[in-house]
């Protein structure tokens, strides 16, 4: 091997001997194994290259032992993890394709771009299976709104989804955002988008055919994210901030180019591969490719694209400029791909070749600088089993007892203390700056439990979401990794649509420490219980490790984003209350469980305790209920209830249907807790009084527990309880307070 | 009646419009590339929503030079019928073929709801089937809806009645004077920040922007009619 | 090789919503003494050309037909030889 | 009072999305000549103090946590006393 003309970098002595592949990330363990695969030591190209596509982000080392658990098969599942994006098969020669990614620790340096790019790559990951992207998600944490800093990170990483989603024209449909002095210093910004493909058009990365030619596209490369794919496997600190220079910023005009231009290219039929440059950008696309067909590539560093003078083989490989794409052809289709690309304005010039010797080998200047096994780059990362170790904070709280609070008395100030927290409260401040409605295919648009995607030219449609609630997880993360799925499948079912399958986002705090391992071990085997029982597996999905900051470890918060199938859009159903007269009912069971509940945090600042149970049986029969009455015909809103229990759920149906509610429960429980307990699998409904027959017949034949509580009507919002007045409320007054929260926090004024 | 929907780089409502004129009008429709120079076998011109080339700069401003807008400007001579949605109506700005140019939005955000306009104008081809004043919801998804115009040309387009939409409860961007679509002179060029074609279904949220498309075909029909029987 | 500076603002007539908002940002940082702000542009075009009259000529063409919008702008440039 | 002008330009290692897409769109209305184009920002700032020096203090303050976003832009400032 020729050691590098550039004369500056490191020498593979050097590299060795002051140990400079630890700053990489690597252990010396992993460096003895890189000299081993390449029978000589590595020059400053090839450690960098071994340390992006060996570090937790490609190589899922730590977190591989995890993801096996999953349960990824199912009788619709077509694509399942590994590919850029998992696919599922909705019928008539239809798939439903879609994925979640984080870019956290981006957005903790610089919001708007990292929110913006993590959006351009999500994209990118469904085009790039030949999918039409048509809508797109986010689930946002961020640390206490009182704080400067997190106004800021929130207002930027809105603005950055905001300003690449609605440039590129897919619609922001859906999504979440919590806020908790967890995420404080180490905001969690995972974007999810969902397409829509015709079974022949998959397409897979994969570099196909000895001796064809391997061509990119999208923008120069320039020296922007490097070492990106290893600063998200890193804990942030002060250095961050010297890592500055890896920020990549956003350019959604060119990645619209690309986009369409290359669903032309795939819907001309003559491609054999494609992938996007995501992670290790070239690095990471060019070795996936050539690994999934066993085969080697070349690449001609030369042909790259360069935004910069003198760039190096180290900096072009290791660089995450956006809107990149690579892809494989045969030479005889050269032209049409061309005019193809000319057509929207842009070149692809032919940068490498798929060769058979099983190494990916770079080419600059007319020398060999690099030359690595492919199969050592992709699969023989080692992978860790790390230690796990039951926190402390877990063994305490099982003696944990609800009602050893205070009972609070006024629970119409409860109510508004919690509709008026930025967690419930009105999330229109962030959707109202997403384009939710392009494409004119948005059913059902933001503020409802699930967003719902009309299918053009069928009767069907798409329902969407994203849940996680990371106070369950922590308190305890295999049932809060239950909520998760399962609050998701509610809001899909609630939505009118059954639940097909998931992507999962894995944001967790540093895997080296065995309370952390533990956390994770335990809620992907709560994602993976209700996954099989939910009989929705897991299709894809992304690991984010070591959120930590000053004060230790973000949430755990293994964000789930469900996509369902609406059979006929007569079913679509929102949370509103609709109509005068109808009846309300509350199906599912309350009991007294505050742990990690808003109604804790918000009144005793607390976070501790138990989470809500959750039993996977009755969530099924639940949502088997409601899917199969909302199939009926016979509901007219349908809620689930989640953060700030059943008072909070109703209160929400009554702001967003603009009409008030008189309930009277009969509930064996202190007043307080029966209105903002959270336990699990209760969904409100109001129908029409004229199904009533039915529905409580049909209910009386399920195992699911059912009550009457009301009737929708009038101005107020009125809660009684064994026959006194608990909570009673203007519908307007509620909404202000609901609608105003986040825009006043947003400006400043003290709440 | 053949409508054409213009198509930039960063066009993104092209489909929608698409969509709308076949799904309201029943006419047929077809998509023209930025770089044609030939609009003449066209009766009417939509240009569409989006981010044409990323709307750098400011919005509309480099669609303007597209190939295609010269055929454009002619088509407005001609008297052809023209709509201009949201970037649409950007670029008709920046063309020069309507009066006045388009700030930031004042909170200097992207705003996306529904917005009720009162129509002030009903006597365009674009709005014979509303009534005068009447209030119409219509949705807003736009940054750079800030519509400005001098005192002077204010007078002129009051005068003119070429104001033919205004926001009626909630300005949502502060244009001035609460303007949400204006014509030219002649009446045959409309431009408009809110998306009919976005308002052409109840499930959508509302099927207001219906009639703006009912209103051409109707208007055309007329006009076909006369040159017929003349 | 000629470097323009070229400086697009808003017309002092037209409300500036950028300036606005800058300044009450400041102001609710405690900048108490900012008593205006106003937001443009700034474009620096690197020329390759080296007649200076031709190129003041050009610029000005390209300020008034894409750089500025004279309905609601201003603009000036400079030019730097090298 | 004192007249600030703030100049932000993005960092040159740094995609400007933006000036390309005026280049692109300069070079296909036939200004040849452009090499390359930078899009930046341009504030001007009335304060009302009158120590320069303090002023000067005051507006790189206004730059570092408002004006510039220094992750992925520059800035310098003139000012100007009345
Ligand atoms: N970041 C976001 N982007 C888009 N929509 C959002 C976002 N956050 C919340 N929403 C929307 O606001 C509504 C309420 O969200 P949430 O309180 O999480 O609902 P639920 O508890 O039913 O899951 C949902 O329709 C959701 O899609
Ligand atoms: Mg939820």
């Amino acid at each position: 091997m020729t050691q590098l003309s550039t004369a500056k970098e490191p020498t593979a002595e050097q590299i060795e001997s002051l140990q400079l592949y630890k700053q990489m990330g690597v252990s010396d363990h992993e460096f003895e194994l890189i000299c081993s695969f390449l029978g000589r030591k590595p020059n400053y190209t090839e450690i960098g290259v071994f340390s992006v596509m060996w570090s937790e982000h490609c190589a899922y080392k730590n977190s591989k032992p995890i993801l096996s658990r999953f349960p990824t098969t199912g009788e619709r599942v077509l694509v399942g993890p590994g590919e850029g994006a998992g696919i599922v098969d909705i019928g008539d020669n239809q798939a439903v394709v879609f994925k979640i990614e984080s870019h956290n620790h981006p957005s903790a340096v610089e919001p708007f771009q990292g929110a913006a790019t993590g959006v351009g790559g999500i994209i990118r990951d469904i085009f790039s299976m030949g999918a039409r992207p048509i809508a797109l998600l986010n689930s946002l944490r961020f640390g206490n709104l009182e704080n400067d800093r997190v106004k800021y990170l929130f207002e930027h990483v809105v603005s950055g989804i905001a300003g690449y989603g609605n440039c590129i024209g897919i619609p922001t449909v859906g999504g979440e955002v919590m806020f908790d002095e967890s995420y404080e210093g180490n905001p969690l910004v995972n974007a999810m988008c969902v397409g829509l493909i015709d079974h022949e058009d998959i397409q897979k990365g994969i570099a196909k055919g000895i001796g064809n030619p391997v061509y990119y596209v999208g923008p120069a490369t320039g020296r922007d994210g490097i070492h990106g794919a290893t600063f998200a496997s890193e804990e942030l600190n002060e250095d961050s901030d010297s890592k500055r220079p890896s920020v990549q910023v956003g350019d959604p005009f060119m990645e619209k180019l690309v986009m369409e231009a290359c669903l032309e290219l795939i819907q001309s039929g003559i491609v054999l591969g494609i992938q996007d440059m995501g992670a290790a950008g070239l690095t990471c696309s060019s070795a996936e490719m050539a690994s999934k067909a066993g085969n080697g590539m070349e690449l001609y560093l030369d042909q790259v694209p360069q935004r910069e003078e003198g760039m190096t083989p180290y900096e072009m490989m290791l660089s995450e400029s956006q809107e990149r794409m690579l892809f494989v052809i045969e030479e005889q289709h050269e032209d049409q791909a061309k005019a193809i690309f000319a057509k929207w304005g842009l070149d692809c010039p032919k940068v490498g070749k798929v060769t058979d010797d099983g190494n990916l080998t770079l080419i600059h200047h007319g020398e060999k600088v690099a030359e690595m096994p492919v199969s050592a780059l992709v699969d023989e990362c080692p992978v860790y089993e790390k230690p796990s170790q039951v926190p402390a904070y877990y063994q305490e709280s099982e003696s944990f007892d609800s009602t050893k609070y205070e009972e609070i008395q006024d629970l119409n100030e409860a109510l508004e203390r919690i509709l008026a927290s930025p967690t419930v409260a009105s999330k229109e401040w962030v959707y109202h700056q997403y384009d939710y409605m392009v494409r004119t295919n948005t059913a059902i648009h933001p503020g409802s439990d699930a967003a719902v995607v009309a299918i053009e030219g069928s009767n069907k449609a798409l329902a969407m979401t994203t849940d996680c609630n990371g106070r369950y997880v922590y308190l305890d993360p295999y049932v809060g990794g239950k909520i998760a799925v399962s609050e998701a499948a509610r809001n899909v079912v609630c939505s009118g649509a059954e639940p097909l399958a998931i992507t999962d986002n894995l944001n967790f705090g540093s895997p080296e420490k065995p309370e952390i391992f533990w956390q994770l071990e335990q809620a992907a085997d709560g994602v993976s219980q209700a996954c099989e029982s939910l009989s929705t597996p897991v299709i894809g999905g992304n690991v984010s490790l070591y959120n930590e900051n000053a004060n230790g470890a973000i949430y755990p918060t293994p964000v789930i984003g469900m996509v369902g199938l609406v059979h006929d859009v007569n079913h679509m159903t929102t949370q509103s209350f609709k109509t005068a007269g109808d009846v309300i009912y509350v199906l599912g069971e309350t009991k007294a469980e505050l742990g990690g509940s808003e109604f804790q945090h918000v009144v005793f600042g607390k976070t501790e305790g138990r989470p809500p149970e959750l039993d996977l049986q009755k969530e099924k029969a639940l949502q088997a209920a409601v899917l199969h009455m909302i199939q009926s015909g016979w509901i007219n809103s349908a809620h689930d209830c989640s953060e700030g229990g059943l008072a909070t759920a109703i209160a929400e149906s009554c702001i967003s249907g603009g009409i008030g509610a008189a309930v009277e429960v009969d509930m064996d429980l202190r007043h307080d807790i029966a209105m903002f307990s959270e336990s699990q699998s209760r969904i409100v409904l109001s129908i029409q009084p004229e199904w009533q027959t039915q529905f409580e017949t049909y209910m009386s034949e399920t195992n699911v527990p059912w009550q009457n509580i009301g009737e929708v009507g009038g101005e107020q919002l009125q809660v009684k309880k064994q026959h006194e007045v608990i909570i009673d409320a203007s519908v307007s007054r509620l909404t202000a307070i609901w609608k105003e929260a986040i825009p006043a926090k947003m400006r400043g004024e003290q709440s | 009646m053949h409508v054409a929907v213009l198509v930039f780089p960063g066009s993104n409502c092209d489909v929608d419009c698409y969509k709308a004129v076949e799904q309201t009008m029943e006419q047929p429709v077809s998509y023209v590339w930025h770089d044609k120079d030939d609009l003449t076998a066209y009766d009417g011109i939509i240009i569409p929503g989006g981010f044409s080339y990323g709307d750098y700069l400011r919005s509309g401003s480099i669609a303007r030079f597209a190939p295609v807008m010269s055929a454009l400007v002619k088509a407005a001579e001609e008297g052809k019928w023209i709509l201009g949605i949201c970037n649409g109506f950007q670029i008709l700005l920046e063309a020069g073929l309507l009066p006045g140019a388009m700030l930031k939005n004042e909170n200097l955000k992207f705003q996306c709801f529904q917005s009720t306009l009162t129509v002030e104008n009903n006597q365009t081809v674009f709005t014979s089937d509303y009534e005068h004043q009447e209030k119409i919801t219509i949705p807003i998804a736009h940054g750079e809806g800030n519509y400005y115009c001098d005192p002077q040309t204010l007078a002129q387009l009051e005068q003119h009645n070429q104001i033919v939409f205004r926001y009626a409860d909630h300005n949502p961007n502060g244009s001035v004077d609460h303007i949400a679509g204006i014509c030219n002179k002649q009446g045959n060029v409309l431009g408009m920040m809110p998306h009919p074609e976005r308002a052409i279904h109840d499930w959508l949220g509302s099927a207001d922007g219906r009639r703006m498309f009912t209103s051409i075909l109707k208007a055309w029909r007329e006009h076909h009619d006369t040159v017929i029987n003349s | 090789m000629i470097n323009a500076r070229v400086y697009v603002t808003i017309k002092q007539s037209v409300l500036d919503p950028q300036g606005n908002a800058v300044q009450n940002s400041l102001h609710s940082m405690g900048f108490k003494e900012v008593e205006k702000v106003r937001v443009g542009k700034f474009l620096e075009i690197k020329l390759d050309t080296v007649d200076r009259q031709e190129a003041e000529k050009r610029v000005r063409d390209m300020c008034e037909q894409l750089l500025a919008n004279t309905v609601i702008e201003d603009y000036r440039f400079e030019l730097e030889g090298l």
